[in-house]
């Protein structure tokens, strides 16, 4: 097997917010440095940061703080978070926002005084979120992308990475093994320092909100590494996913959250508004709420065609709704659905995922040189994320991750050797369904995604749970008889969608592990049988790992480093 | 195996880009035509009688159509080239499609008036 | 540099454009007032033999169109001939030059 | 056609090849009431296919990855559904325009992406991480010019509907030169002279002939080519100031 080898000072994985950013924040702190981004997709125009609506939360508004951003987070979080993390998060934020405007040449919405807007988003005790319109992520990745471009930058586009190669010395990592999608060429590229940023992305769910590129692969790596995974049951999921069927890839992405807000009304499949039945604040409750809702109406069976419920905007006029919601309007009605005056059949859908490697506030792992940040880090949101923390979080660690690589590398004369056995191990595992005739992996994925949903999904309990495990195992199987026909690697997006789905499956089995030692409800996650949540004082998180090909779960006791249950910064101060 | 790819090329057909192709080809034409218009006159140095001859060669209904295609032309390109001016210089936006379809419209008239005059 | 000699001779096409858009609606409506009652070598001789107005009015024009048609030749030539860099450009001002003398020429003949 | 009816099929002719030719082949697909002109693509690939190549991520218009010719017109695939663009159950699905491909339906972006680069499509800034945010009043008028033109998903569809570009393989085109005049309206940037002298020369503004291509089948609804004739006036006035 042909290998091609190269060498550079730091290895990028991922270009979303947090991989861009790594990288300008590393040539930054030395221009010499060799750096190179290996991504899925093309440069930054792949991955969620690009997909980001709402917006950015940072605390600059007057009269907000530092200290209520991060007691909101702690508090929506359900006092899960690393506090260290949640803190330097919200701290970093403020220097983020400003040098992303003035630097990168972001441009966010301005009140007409000409002063920086902040919109409100939920769960938040001041208006603390910047944004472009609705489509912010679009504007923070293009000037990314564009800044990239121009520090000559080695990318490495449409390379997707196979596994994290260990050094040989057991001193740390030593590069990574990827895949030229276009020509299937295999790569190691070795590195003095390595950042995963791939950005999680629970995919694995019937309905789900991130890009496609996305299946846990970062993720599915860092277990083999025999990493740390914390939080890992912690499946944010959206209440209102447009449902068009199943043969359509617009079902699943987002409506967004402002049509609850604006006075849209949910109405089950007999037409009846239901919201009330389960919270005062009806269709205004917060998004845990609201899915769960919905999902108790689709156990009764009272669902719309295709088997989710209706929400019903035009009793706020038409040409109201059509000016409000100008791009969700038109989103709509290029599927063939008329969201102004009609109905539209939505589902919650997964949107976001809180677990991830565990990490530092430096971004390193318990591996050397091996750094984690964005969505594939844990810690930061705990049991759930307020909406607007997900891309702070990518370009603020990004950013981190980016000085501290950079330093790190000024110290190193050269990269560890690569472990060869561990590259013979991943270029077998790559090429593991080559030969064996194809079965329809999309019929696979669509059965995990069938199964996730259904025991694993918006509200869970023991029993479900081990089902949800045991068919785990038995798809697993099945995936590894499944193969992707004779060895054609060019540009072969059924090899690659098995690949997709291994890491999927294995991160899948990840969450249900998590999701059964975990004893009570809090953010995200919710057991029918453990309603309650737990006692805060005594909160725990959960880490789930690989050991011998075994996965491990176990609780680790959060730490209040800054602040205990029951207190508040914001009366302190 | 053909490298062809798009048939045609449908994304052409709008009316802007064809506002576009007409004044092209005919500030081309009029630049090839312009030489021996301007040659013509130039006889008039050699004096009366060659120029007479030669517009009397003009009388020709083929050379007559010849020269309303030449007043076509130069109406169409006038008008393309005013809606480009007003286009770029005053940066006319909205205007543009109205634009294109009324220098259509002003060179045709032109032309046709021109063959009523003419015959 | 590249960039002033492009804007200006970008400038150039549009300002002579600009210059023969009167001079070329002057013209057609001479020619159609010309042509009723046909057209003789007299009548248009009559109506410009040393008129200092039509001697400045058609030789601004061929100016305009000697220059104006080489720079929109120019483009033309680059784009659907790939005819690009010194040698065409050298080709495009000949081009130029020969329409700015044919038509000084006729001109010089009318007056 | 009837959008439910189960048995109503589509006949797609899909370019396949690569860099060193192709030819269309013909796919039967079942037509869906919901279904986008990528869901046809992913269905053939998933079925019938396994070996097709194409590109898409974020499938809801953002990320700009997806775009293909389509009968003929280049248009993101993922938000254009099958019923507005078929004509009697026909499509036609072939690779972006003015690009090279990599394979089937996957053009090379990077001459794109070269372009932007050499555009100095990149902000400036003045002002650093430490300074105030700038006050910029929304309703200044280069600021409403900017903010018109900013919400470009870079998919290239402008340049494969842009003949200037196929003429003219040098020819910047009309997306990087949008990002200049987003630029040049973006009174926080302080390289706005320079970056007027890297779109005036060759290859720059002035091969836009306003075919405006670029502003009928941009599908964020920008005007490519209203922005590259301010960028025309700009340079205009530039060249007499004597700044470029
Ligand atoms: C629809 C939607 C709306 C959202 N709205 C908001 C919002 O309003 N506010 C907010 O704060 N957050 C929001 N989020 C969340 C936010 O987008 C993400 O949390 C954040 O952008 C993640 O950034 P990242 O850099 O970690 O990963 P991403 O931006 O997702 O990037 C991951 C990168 O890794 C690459 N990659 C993946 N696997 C591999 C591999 N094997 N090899 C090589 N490369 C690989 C991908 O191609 C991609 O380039 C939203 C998310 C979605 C889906
Ligand atoms: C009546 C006044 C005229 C006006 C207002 C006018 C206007 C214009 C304009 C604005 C262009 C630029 C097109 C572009 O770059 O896209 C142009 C191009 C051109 N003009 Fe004229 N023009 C006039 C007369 C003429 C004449 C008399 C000739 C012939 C000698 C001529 C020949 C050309 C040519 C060859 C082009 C290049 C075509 C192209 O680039 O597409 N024009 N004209
Ligand atoms: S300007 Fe429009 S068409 Fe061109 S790349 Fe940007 S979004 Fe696409
Ligand atoms: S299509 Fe091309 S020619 Fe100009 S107006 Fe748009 S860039
Ligand atoms: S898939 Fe992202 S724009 Fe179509």
């Amino acid at each position: 097997m042909h290998l091609h080898r190269s060498e550079t000072d730091i290895l990028i994985i991922g270009s979303g917010g947090a991989g861009l950013m790594a990288a300008l924040h590393a040539a930054q702190s030395c221009p010499t440095l060799d750096i190179t981004v290996a991504v899925k997709g093309l440069l930054g125009k792949c991955g969620c940061t690009r997909m980001v609506q709402g917006g950015y939360n940072v605390a600059l508004s007057p009269g907000d703080s530092v200290e209520r951003h991060f007691m909101d987070t702690i508090n929506g979080g359900k006092w899960i978070p690393n506090q260290d993390l949640a803190w330097t998060l919200c701290e970093t934020a403020v220097t983020r926002v400003r040098e992303l405007e003035n630097e990168l040449g972001c441009f966010f919405d301005r009140n007409p005084d000409g002063s920086l807007h902040h919109k409100a988003f939920a769960g938040q005790t001041f208006d603390r979120t910047v944004h472009k319109g609705d489509l912010t992520g679009i504007e923070i990745i293009s000037r990314l992308m564009e800044q990239a471009l121009t520090l000559g930058l080695k990318a490495l586009e449409e390379h997707r990475v196979l596994g994290l190669i260990p050094a040989a010395d057991g001193s740390g990592i030593s590069g990574a093994l990827m895949v030229d999608v276009r020509t299937g060429d295999f790569r190691f590229v070795k590195a003095k320092a390595v950042l995963l940023a791939t950005g999680g992305g629970p995919t694995m769910y019937r309905y789900h909100t991130p890009s496609g590129d996305k299946t846990m692969d970062g993720l599915a790596m860092a277990l083999r590494l025999g990493l740390d995974l914390r939080d890992m049951e912690m499946v944010q999921f959206h209440p209102t996913g447009l449902l068009a069927g199943p043969d359509t890839r617009m079902t699943g992405t987002v409506l967004e959250e402002g049509l609850r807000g604006a006075g849209g009304h949910l109405l089950n499949g007999e037409g009846e508004r239901f919201m009330e039945n389960y919270d005062p604040k009806a269709e205004r409750a917060t998004r845990d709420v609201v899915s769960r809702s919905i999902f108790s109406e689709m156990r009764a069976g009272r669902t719309t065609p295709n088997g989710g419920v209706h929400v019903s905007m035009s009793h706020l006029g038409p040409e109201h709704v059509r000016k409000t919601f100008k791009g969700m309007v038109e989103r709509c009605r290029d599927c063939g659905f008329d969201l102004a005056g009609g109905l539209v059949e939505v589902v919650p859908t997964a949107h976001y995922f809180m677990g991830g490697v565990v990490v530092d506030t430096d971004c390193r792992t318990a591996i050397p040189g091996l750094f984690v940040a964005g969505e594939d880090a844990g810690g930061v949101h705990g049991a759930n994320r307020l909406g607007g923390n997900g891309v702070a979080n990518s370009t603020v660690y990004g950013g981190i991750a980016g000085e501290r690589m950079a330093a790190l590398c000024e110290t190193m004369p050269f990269a560890a050797d690569p472990d060869e056995t561990v590259i013979e191990a991943e270029l077998a595992r790559a090429r593991e369904p080559f030969g064996r005739s194809g079965a329809n992996v999309g019929d696979l994925r669509d059965r995990l995604m069938d199964n996730m949903w259904d025991d694993v999904g918006v509200m869970r309990d023991a029993d479900r749970l081990a089902r949800g495990v045991a068919s785990l195992d038995a798809l697993g199987e099945e995936l590894m008889a499944t193969g992707a026909g004779p060895e054609k690697r060019a540009f072969n997006l059924t090899w690659h969608d098995w690949l997709n789905l291994r890491s999927l499956v294995e991160i899948s089995q990840v969450i249900a592990r998590a999701a059964q030692i975990r004893e009570d409800s809090r953010g995200a996650h919710y057991r029918e049988d453990f309603p309650e949540t737990g006692d805060l004082e005594t909160s725990t998180f959960t880490v789930v790992r690989e050991v011998d090909g075994k996965l491990e779960a176990r609780h680790d006791p959060v730490v209040f480093s800054i602040v205990s249950p029951g207190e508040s910064l914001i009366e302190a101060a | 195996m053909s490298m062809v790819r798009t048939v045609g090329a449908p994304h052409r057909r709008q009316v802007l880009w064809w506002a576009f192709l007409m004044h092209r080809v005919s500030g081309v034409l009029l630049a090839l035509f312009l030489p021996f218009h301007f040659l013509v006159l130039g006889f008039a140095i050699k004096g009366d009688a060659t120029l007479d001859g030669f517009l009397a060669w003009t009388e020709n209904p083929l050379v007559k159509l010849a020269e309303t295609g030449l007043f076509l032309l130069l109406a169409v390109h006038l008008a393309g080239g005013l809606r480009l001016l007003a286009l770029e210089l005053l940066a006319w936006r909205s205007w543009q499609k109205n634009m294109a379809a009324l220098a259509a419209g002003a060179a045709l008239a032109g032309a046709l008036l021109f063959l009523g005059v003419a015959w | 540099m590249n960039a002033r000699r492009e804007a200006y001779l970008y400038a150039a096409q549009r300002l002579t454009a600009l210059i023969m858009a009167p001079l070329v609606i002057g013209h057609l409506i001479t020619i159609i007032i010309a042509i009723q009652g046909g057209l003789s070598a007299e009548e248009i001789l009559s109506r410009t033999s040393g008129n200092i107005f039509w001697a400045a009015f058609y030789g601004l024009f061929v100016l305009a169109a000697g220059i104006h048609a080489a720079l929109g030749l120019r483009m033309v030539a680059a784009e659907w001939l790939g005819f690009r860099g010194p040698l065409a450009n050298w080709t495009v001002a000949a081009v130029g030059l020969l329409l700015i003398l044919l038509g000084f020429r006729a001109v010089g003949a009318v007056i | 056609m009837a959008g439910d009816d189960k048995d109503a099929t589509l006949s797609v002719g899909v370019w396949r090849g690569d860099a060193d030719g192709g030819e269309y082949v013909e796919y039967s697909v079942p037509h869906r009431a919901s279904q986008t002109v990528l869901d046809v693509v992913t269905w053939i690939q998933r079925n019938i296919a396994p070996d097709l190549a194409y590109r898409f991520a974020c499938r809801v218009g953002m990320c700009g990855s997806c775009a293909m010719t389509v009968n003929g017109r280049p248009r993101w695939t993922c938000r254009t559904h099958v019923d507005k663009v078929a004509r009697n159950g026909r499509l036609t699905i072939a690779p972006l325009d003015n690009l090279p491909v990599v394979r089937d339906l996957a053009a090379d972006m990077a001459p794109f992406f070269e372009k932007w680069k050499r555009a100095n499509g990149a902000f400036q800034g003045g002002e650093t991480r430490d300074d105030p945010i700038a006050e910029v009043r929304p309703d200044e008028p280069e600021r409403k010019e900017a903010d018109a033109a900013i919400e470009c998903i870079n998919c290239g569809i402008c340049y494969a509907a842009c003949d200037s570009v196929r003429w003219n393989p040098d020819y910047l085109g009309p997306a990087a030169l949008n990002r200049v005049w987003a630029l040049h309206n973006d009174r926080r940037d302080v390289a706005r002279d320079d970056r007027l002298a890297a779109i005036g020369g060759e290859g720059g503004c002035h091969l836009c002939h306003s075919q405006a291509g670029c502003t009928a089948h941009c599908p964020q609804g920008l005007d490519p080519s209203g922005g590259i004739a301010g960028l025309k006036r700009a340079l205009f006035r530039a060249a007499l100031k004597g700044t470029v």
